[in-house]
């Protein structure tokens, strides 16, 4: 007999949103996911955070998977996370682990909660009596809670704990609790598991005001906060409802300062490195702080260089600056000083007007960052692994998520802190990493779901059984009146029987209901349980396995009804609310609605498993190579006559020491060789149909003049980009003016001699970062002038360089290329976007005049050399292509991804990504990181597992439909179209997520969600108000 | 334990009533101090230190050196002196070129300096040696009752890895500890680690702005607390607050400030029962009612 | 600046006038048909496609009646475009109808020559019947109305007309204008590249300005919109709450004339006439439990709201809904008030233009962001 | 003010260290100094960055310098370990080396009596007080002779010898 081959399985150490992202990247193509997370919650910093930059609300449920979604179940992610193939073990720790590539042996220490969460209702009577108040963490001590408590006040089901720490173990707890589900005597639990790879996803430790020496000058008062700890406090469900309030007094915060590089950017506490995310949060926050507290909240941020790099940062700094008048000091203060009347006073140097100010804020937030090396520390020594050079854990040059231990991976802020974007692109591109490694173990899948077939008895006059659950017989008592309940619905037309049951959530509850059902003549099925987000797969697994069409079952949660009458302290005698009554049109609401429900089928999608990847620069060729080593065919289409793309073929070396022109080679010779890729150069794209899994896209061969077309599942978008143009600062007219490329080139082949020079100076964001020039940041420009720069100094030691800049985007662990070019003598002077250096020729030669900000003094230099450092610019093409794949192009010619946090690679239109530049300007790591995490997002797709569209997708009704066409131009996903040959609308079921607009939008409801009519809605709406009896006489 | 007690020049000069208080409440507390016969000048850093190295280093050497022959760690109270010593200290104990270079000038003293000498301020010394239950014990007389408020010396706090002593620079409390270890009620005050103003040329260069600078501090102990004295460690810190607030009240025609100040082992003296008239004897501000209350508990 | 000709007719030859003109169009090829009011053989005036200008004598495009709104039958014309030039005379009410229905991609107007006429109201047909038997003509009804009288015999023109500020149209090529243009003449002008072409085409020279048109256009207008606040304002008064409403339209019978009537009301099967709205015997007897009695038929209040949801934002007020209405019920008002404020709230004015996207169907940047969380 | 007059390697002859160089001009510096309450302020950062211009002139007629209280705020707050006060004395150094006017009045009396006050000549008042006669060197000729020698031996005494030799 062969021995079966053992599942894929996977250690996710991190719930955060990277890890999480993980995970479920992992669990869809079928592994077995094990996601712990040593608090007792998972979610991370997420969980805290109400408002995102840039749409300045939530969005994590965007994460979830596009397509067939209900197989992972769409729902609130800030309520919890629910996949058949992850274990989720929250306040678990990562204690050891021991073997080798492929075979990991770790030990996991699930700490006790004391409460058993499977079967706690979450209701919280524990809470209410509980007589322990200590310090939240969720709300950063801001508030208080009790001893037994939720970690997570929004999240569902209820994840009840026990702090035993501030336990008194009066027991008052235990005497409440109704399910009988509190053990004070439970004790932690060590488990060990088998793993094939591990991806690390802890993020790391975070700067607080309690650990660090030079916090002191700060935590004066409550009311000086983090940066986190800020973000409950605006939040709805935080400390205030909402409103801008100080925590010493309760009273309005009209007056609020942010301090930036609190902990970071510090040498002399060995700290010297910039955080990256915290410009961007601090920003955030002063927009909401204006946008709730309104116009007269004045927002200061105290800053040294406004680190607004990544997509549409740029955008909104303007924003934040113009529109909501935030205003910016570009001065770092020592520390704060507490007044009688609690305000705080800072002390600051205005350099413009050489004085100096004294202010008052009724709250200061300080912008927290990370201190990354403790946890780095730890990390290497649970991996018997060195850190590296910079104290951090060692991974691959070009792979950021790779760790140098085979079949070990990292994502999210290990990496340096990240934002959601590059949180989410990390997790995904550490699960492609994972999934090419294991795809060469010997491990299997976790087997598909079955989709049954359609049953004739589907079509069969509607009858639906009812089965409910009384939950605990303790509280049925007092509210719901199940006899009665079960007697007025049996009376119903359409219901077939209804059965009454006790504890569904048990192995025996189970049982029973399969018994009953399978002697069942209903065609359709209802259930009343508790909590419905936990237990909705493994019902409708046992309705499949009854014979029900997953559609035609409805779960509904009865116990929130059952368990708000047992709370309602209302004496049935003084009017208590009929809570029999309440259940009883609320199940007639859910039997009228399944009477009416059609029986939906999901649609197996025939997927063609190629790829097309569109550019053969270095995230290209990486993207593909990823996708063929996991045996998708790949057709790569580049439009010129050789790979390497921009930085692939002029980049020799960068600061980091990678060498981006070797790398495309070696890229490109595997490209050539490899058997599952097939290149095609000096080919354009003309245009696309189809969708997920059967493209078609016409291509346009240039050298050969002819057209031909390929088939694909999905494709990739990897155009690249190149250095900007400029005609600003006498660029052209002189000789002696350079950009940074053309210095770089120069340097390489000698043909620029600066042995000689006395003076060269650089101007960096020439063109960028201002209305009508490139309204962003090239984020590439500033490490770029730095590594030449220092190229100059190696080669002339007594040479005076000058960098002119507005603010230095040496953001994340680069921090440290920037305090090398200073120690390098390396001179940087700061100009403002309103008074930029002016550049005349002077006999031929530049001469530069500017304003130097610390001494506020006119100077002049005379250099040999002026480069300018011009940016990065969008291909050309990118307009083309996006118009040939119908996809949308920003303003600065960058595509634009479907979600700038959540959905970082994808596009609205499902089978189609982005990778590189052509999404924005961004390093050759971070190129290659998207060109991973777009490689798996395709490759979730072509894997040859079956892709099934959800079971509720928009449908048109053609009779009726009179082609006005304003649900294609409403429809946000591009899911529906115009068919004119066959003059009809079309809808794209793998796209469609079933939002409704159409069905709004349509004036007939020829545009229709199915199983969502108006019939059905209308039926639900009579029931909930039906004033029938319930039943007259119980039987 | 013994120390070698190096007094510097203002002490000595114009307040010997503290170099009094430390002679006198030091070895009841079991500390013994030994004199620094023909020590200099710390040198102050507007000296020395401002022109070269040599002369700087070869000072700090000329007095490290006095100690070391008696095999004794150097206590300063001056935090001046302090500062200066523990720095030039510091430079010679990582640099042995300038050691070499010291040892070449100071040969003719016939001492040589291995920079084994350790240099500690008076406070570090209640503090860390003696600590505050033993001077609660010794005491004979308390602070039951009064509110005091603490001048931090700078120059005992940075930089903390070259001068400190405190857990934390930002938040020092070994005076305040101290005080509160002879009974006394110590209040905050939003000021407390802002410098005196009246140590090096700030106070000659700027003579308005200094005073305004030192106004507001005196200004911020009369509103937030209630401040019967000021308690420093440091012979300017004592004269700058004592002799200002005389000038204050002249300048604006009021009598507004009155906070007695004294230095921290003036009150150990009044405390431990020694005469007024000679630990406590030299100030501007009248100290009568602190004193009267002292002596009458 | 304005192109217009003048067309001087003598007494009683309006039409003939008018037929020339088009005959003379339709020989030397500027259009291929035409489609105007023409008098039918038996009774009343009817839109018309010619084909054969030897049939234009029977042209009557003043004639004060207008059995459907044009828009419906232009609609149906061009919505799969037959690529013959056609031209179209039609009134403003028309017109306004049929940008919303070019929006809506129910017509095409790219080879149509747009020839809009100025109007002055119309009678209800029965009421256009009886006074033609009376002997009245378009030319003396013409000449009366401009006087600031359209009452006659008994009869006067619709509600609709008397309040509609649009009595010139817009959005045309040509227009017919017979406002302020003095006795014995109408004129001719040409509002778009297209008009010149076809004014030249047809041999027609620009001259003079009609002197006392903008005057007399803007004096209208000002008298139609009073009537229209004072009417609104007594509607709004008279149906103050939903019960108000409800017994407005009690007499409704669920035939849905209605629908058919409106111009703008565009779909090809009403949802009204599908499934949704067939119910179960269980589903009648479930509502009448829960108040003890229904009135049959039911969903009459719910179909005039939908509707009036649906087309509130397109309607042009040209009160074919109340003239459809086998049981009087005055629709018309309701519907005026409605869109006067769903428009109103968009900033949009239904037929005010060809370039104004419709209400609902496009998003601003930043409320797609709500639902994708892309930033465009 | 055109970088081609100014010295790029003054720096060096200052303040020549690393420590210096690691400045990116934070301001840190400014907010908690004493001295930059003055008229004019000490603008330790300004200073900083004359330093690394290499703005000779500018730098040698600043009396800025000379205002800073010692208090080494500047040392425990500066982000970058800059080391400002170090930096103050350094260029105090730099200034007096230039400019014997900058040599401080302080040393002479140092020079001539072991300190810059007479300590130890209040004999009564100390007596009054029951302290008792201090050792100082002024009291110890030989010694304060020997003080003397060795400090002829440094730089700014023998370099401006005339001033301490005047009796």
């Amino acid at each position: 007999m062969a021995e079966k081959k053992p599942t894929g399985t996977v250690l996710v150490a991190g719930a955060g949103i990277s890890g999480i992202k993980a995970a479920i990247e992992l669990a869809e193509i079928g592994y077995k996911v094990l996601l712990t997370d040593a608090s007792p919650q998972i979610g991370g910093i997420l969980a805290k955070l109400d408002n995102q930059f840039p749409t300045d609300h939530c969005g994590m449920c965007r994460m979830l998977p596009m397509v067939g979604r209900e197989y992972a179940s769409q729902y609130c992610m800030r309520k919890g996370l629910y996949h058949e193939n992850i274990e989720i073990l929250p306040f678990t720790e990562l204690k050891s682990v021991e073997g080798d590539a492929g075979n990991y042996t770790v030990e996991l220490l699930k700490k006790a909660r004391y409460i058993d969460t499977d079967k706690c209702n979450g209701l919280g009577e524990c809470i209410r009596v509980c007589p322990v108040e200590t310090a939240d963490e969720f709300n950063h001590g801001l508030t208080l809670r009790k001893a037994v408590y939720k970690p997570v006040p929004h999240s569902t089901p209820q994840m009840l704990l026990i702090d035993m720490e501030t336990c008194t173990r009066c027991g008052e707890c235990v005497k409440v609790c109704p399910t009988n589900v509190i053990n004070l005597s439970a004790e932690d639990e060590a488990l060990t598991r088998q793993v094939h790879a591990i991806v690390l996803a802890s993020g790391v430790k975070l700067y607080n005001l309690k650990d660090f020496e030079d916090a002191k000058s700060w935590a004066v008062s409550p009311d000086v906060v983090s940066s986190l700890a800020f973000e409950r406090i605006i939040s709805g469900s935080g400390t205030f409802d909402g409103t801008i309030r100080r925590p010493s007094d309760g009273r309005p915060a009209k007056k609020i300062a942010w301090v930036q590089c609190m902990g970071s950017r510090n040498r002399r506490q060995k700290r010297d490195y910039c955080s990256s995310i915290c410009c961007m949060f601090a920003l955030k926050e002063a927009v909401l702080a204006k946008e709730k507290g309104g116009d007269e909240v004045e927002t200061t941020i105290f800053y040294m260089d406004m680190r607004t790099f990544g997509k549409d940062f740029y955008r909104y700094y303007e924003r934040a600056v113009d529109e909501h008048g935030v205003k910016l000091i570009r001065c770092r203060v020592q520390g704060v000083m507490l007044n009688p009347d609690k305000s705080l006073s800072m002390r600051y140097f205005d350099s413009e007007t050489q004085e100096f100010f004294v202010s008052d804020y009724h709250m200061v937030v300080l912008s927290t960052g990370q201190v990354p090396y403790e946890t780095h520390q730890k990390l290497a020594d649970l991996l018997h692994v060195d850190v590296d050079s910079r104290k951090l854990l060692p991974t691959d040059p070009y792979d950021k998520v790779k760790l140098v231990k085979p079949g070990v991976f990292l994502c999210g802020s290990l990496m340096g802190l990240t934002d959601i974007s590059e949180a989410v692109g990390s997790g995904i591109a550490a699960a492609g990493q994972v999934s090419r490694f294991l795809s060469g173990l010997d491990v299997s899948l976790l087997e598909e779901e079955e989709i049954p077939e359609p049953t004739a008895k589907d079509r069969d006059e509607p009858l639906v059984s009812v089965v409910l659950c009384k939950c605990s017989e303790k509280m049925q008592e007092s509210s719901v009146d199940f006899n009665a309940l079960g007697a007025g619905l049996k009376r119903l037309n359409g219901v077939g029987e209804v059965h009454i049951l006790d504890m569904l959530c048990s192995d025996e509850g189970k049982q029973t209901v399969l018994d009953l059902l399978a002697k069942s003549k209903c065609n359709r099925l209802l259930m009343g349980a508790c909590h419905p987000f936990m237990y909705r797969k493994s019902l409708k697994n046992l309705a499949k396995k009854a014979g029900f069409a997953a559609s035609l079952v409805e779960i509904t949660d009865l116990s929130s009804i059952v368990h708000r009458g047992f709370f309602d302290p209302q004496p049935v005698e003084s009017g208590k609310r009929d809570y029999t009554r309440l259940a009883y049109n609320d199940l007639r609401g859910h039997i009228e609605n399944l009477k009416l429900k059609p029986a939906l089928h999901v649609e197996s999608l025939s997927i063609n498993p190629a790829a097309l990847v569109v550019g053969g620069g270095i995230a290209g060729m990486h993207a593909a190579l990823s996708l063929a080593q996991r045996g998708v065919e790949v057709h790569l289409v580049e439009k010129t006559d050789r790979l390497g793309g921009y930085a692939g073929t002029r980049i020799e070396h960068t600061i980091d020491g990678l060498t981006p022109v070797s790398m495309a080679k070696d890229l490109a010779g595997k490209v050539l060789e490899h058997k599952h890729i097939t290149l095609h150069k000096n080919c354009e794209i003309v245009a696309t149909q189809g969708s997920l899994g059967a493209f078609e896209t016409k291509i346009r061969d240039v050298s050969k003049e002819e057209n031909f077309y390929l088939t694909h599942g999905a494709a990739i978008i990897a155009t690249g980009g190149h250095e900007g143009a400029t005609d600003e600062y006498e660029y052209g007219n002189s000789d002696q003016i350079l950009t940074q490329a053309e210095l770089k080139d120069g340097l390489a082949t000698g043909e620029i001699d600066v042995g000689e020079a006395e003076t060269i100076v650089m101007i960096q964001c020439v063109g960028s970062r201002q209305k009508e020039g490139r309204e962003y940041c090239s984020r590439i420009c500033c490490i770029g002038a730095i590594a030449n720069a220092l190229a100059i100094r190696e080669k002339n030691p007594e040479a005076r360089i000058f960098i002119l800049y507005r603010d230095v985007m040496t953001y994340g662990f680069t921090e440290q290329y920037y305090t090398q070019a200073r120690l390098a003598g390396i001179i940087f002077v700061s100009y403002s976007l309103d008074n930029k250096p002016k550049v005349e020729l002077v006999d031929g030669s530049p001469v530069i005049t500017f304003t130097e900000p610390v001494l506020n003094a006119e100077m002049q230099l005379t250099p040999d050399y002026l480069i300018l450092s011009t940016g990065v610019d969008a291909e050309a093409s990118n307009r083309e292509v996006g118009k040939a794949f119908g996809l949308p192009v920003n303003e600065d010619g960058f595509f634009v991804e479907a979600d700038s946090k959540w959905r970082p690679v994808e596009f609205l239109k499902v089978g189609l990504y982005v990778a590189g530049v052509a999404h924005s300007p961004m390093t050759l790591k971070d190129a290659i990181l998207q060109a991973e995490a777009a490689a798996h997002k395709t490759y979730a797709y072509l894997s040859g597992r079956k892709i099934h569209t959800a079971h509720t997708i928009s449908r048109v009704h053609d009779a009726i439909c009179v082609r006005c066409q304003r649900c294609v131009t409403i429809c946000p996903y591009g899911a529906r179209s115009y068919d004119e040959a066959l003059d009809r609308i079309i809808v794209d079921g793998a796209t469609c997520q079933a939002c409704g607009m159409c069905a709004v939008e349509c004036q007939n409801n020829a545009a229709e969600i199915m199983g969502f009519s108006d019939k059905q809605i209308m039926a639900v709406i009579d029931a909930g108000l039906s004033k029938d009896p319930v039943a007259a006489t119980p039987d | 334990m013994e120390l070698c007690l190096f007094l510097g020049c203002n002490t000595p000069a114009i307040r010997p009533d503290v170099e009094r208080a430390i002679r006198a409440t030091m070895p009841e507390l079991g500390v013994d101090l030994a004199d620094a016969e023909g020590y200099v000048c710390c040198p102050a850093f507007g000296s020395f230190p401002s022109t070269d190295d040599d002369s700087y280093l070869a000072s700090s050497g000329w007095n490290l050196s006095i100690a070391e022959a008696k095999g004794l760690d150097i206590m300063v109270q001056c935090g001046s002196c302090y500062s200066s010593l523990r720095m030039g200290r510091d430079h010679l104990a990582h640099d042995e070129e300038k050691l070499a270079r010291v040892n070449e000038l100071i040969e003719l003293t016939g001492r040589k300096l291995e920079c084994k000498t350790k240099v500690r301020h008076v406070s570090e010394i209640l503090y860390n040696e003696v600590g505050p239950e033993k001077i609660a014990k010794t005491i004979k007389k308390n602070l039951n009752g009064l509110h005091g408020v603490i001048q931090y010396p700078c120059h005992t706090l940075f930089p903390s890895e070259i001068v400190g002593f405190e857990e934390s620079p930002r938040e020092p409390k070994a005076l305040r500890i101290l005080t509160e270890a002879m009974g006394a009620t110590v209040d905050h005050y939003s000021r407390e680690l802002q410098c005196c103003g009246g140590a090096g040329g700030f106070s000659k260069s700027s003579p308005a702005e200094a005073t305004e600078f030192t106004k507001t501090k005196l200004d911020a102990i009369i509103e937030e607390t209630k401040a019967d004295f000021i308690v420093v460690s440091c012979i300017t810190c004592l004269m700058y607050l004592d002799n200002i607030q005389k000038k204050l009240n002249e300048a604006e025609g009021t009598d507004k400030y009155h906070i007695p100040v004294f230095d921290y082992n003036q009150l150990l003296a009044l405390c431990m029962g020694f005469d007024p008239k000679q630990v406590a004897s030299i100030c501007t501000v009248p100290r009568n009612k602190v004193i009267d209350r002292i002596t009458a508990g | 600046m304005a192109n217009f000709t003048k067309l001087s007719f003598k007494k009683g030859e309006l039409n003939q006038k008018l037929a020339d003109l088009f005959k003379g169009m339709m020989e030397k090829g500027v259009v291929d048909a035409l489609l105007a009011p023409m008098i039918q053989p038996k009774r009343g005036v009817m839109l018309t496609l010619v084909t054969d200008p030897s049939h234009l004598g029977a042209l009557d495009p003043f004639a004060p009646v207008v059995p459907v709104n044009g828009a419906r039958i232009a609609s149906s014309i061009t919505a799969k475009p037959s690529g013959r030039k056609t031209a179209m005379v039609l009134r403003s009410c028309e017109i306004r109808a049929l940008v919303e229905l070019c929006k809506l991609k129910q017509a095409n107007l790219d080879d149509v020559l747009l020839i809009g006429m100025d109007c002055l109201g119309r009678y209800e047909n029965l009421d256009f019947v009886k006074l033609r038997a009376e002997g009245q003509s378009s030319e003396a009804f013409l000449e009366k109305a401009l006087a600031g009288n359209t009452e006659s015999g008994g009869c006067d023109v619709s509600g609709a007309c008397k309040i509609c500020e649009f009595p010139v149209p817009d959005n045309v090529d040509l227009r017919l204008c017979a406002i302020g243009t003095g006795a014995e003449a109408v004129y001719l002008e040409s509002l778009t590249p297209k008009g010149d072409k076809a004014l030249e085409a047809a041999g027609l020279n620009t001259g003079e300005t009609p002197a006392g048109r903008e005057a007399a256009v803007q004096q209208l207008v000002k008298k139609r919109k009073e009537a229209c606040d004072a009417a609104l304002a007594q509607y709004r008064e008279s149906t103050p709450s939903i019960d108000a409403l409800e017994d407005r339209v009690a007499n409704c019978i669920n035939c849905y004339n209605c629908r058919v009537a409106c111009p703008v009301c565009y779909c090809k099967e009403c949802v009204f006439v599908t499934d949704t709205f067939r119910h179960n015997g269980d589903q009648y007897m479930g509502w009448a439990d829960t108040f003890g009695t229904l009135k049959m038929p039911t969903d009459t209040i719910f179909y005039h709201l939908t509707r009036m949801s649906h087309m509130s934002l397109f309607c042009v007020g040209c009160g074919q809904c109340t003239s459809a209405c086998p049981n009087s019920i005055d629709l018309m008002p309701m519907f005026r008030a409605a869109a006067q404020k769903t428009q109103g709230r968009f900033d949009y004015q239904a037929g005010r233009s060809h370039d104004e996207k419709q209400p609902l169907t496009v998003f601003e940047n930043d409320e797609l962001v709500e639902v994708t969380g892309q930033v465009k | 003010m055109d970088f081609s007059q100014s010295d790029k390697d003054l720096w060096k002859q200052i303040y020549h260290t690393k420590d210096l160089l690691h400045c990116f001009n934070c301001s840190t510096c400014l907010s908690g100094c004493p001295a930059s309450h003055g008229d004019p302020p000490l603008l330790v950062r300004n200073l900083a960055r004359m330093v690394v211009y290499g703005l000779e002139e500018d730098l040698l007629n600043d009396d800025t310098p000379w205002a800073c209280v010692s208090c080494s705020r500047c040392e425990e707050m500066c982000p970058m370990d800059v080391k400002p006060f170090e930096m103050i004395l350094a260029i105090r150094r730099w200034q007096t080396s230039n400019d014997e006017t900058r040599v401080p009045t302080a040393i002479v009396e140092i020079y001539k009596r072991g300190y810059t006050q007479s300590v130890g000549t209040n004999t009564e008042l100390r007596a009054s007080l029951g302290l008792p006669e201090l050792q100082t060197i002024t009291k110890m000729p030989e010694m304060l002779k020997l003080y003397q020698e060795m400090l002829m031996k440094t730089p700014v005494v023998s370099e401006n010898d005339y001033m301490f030799n005047e009796e």
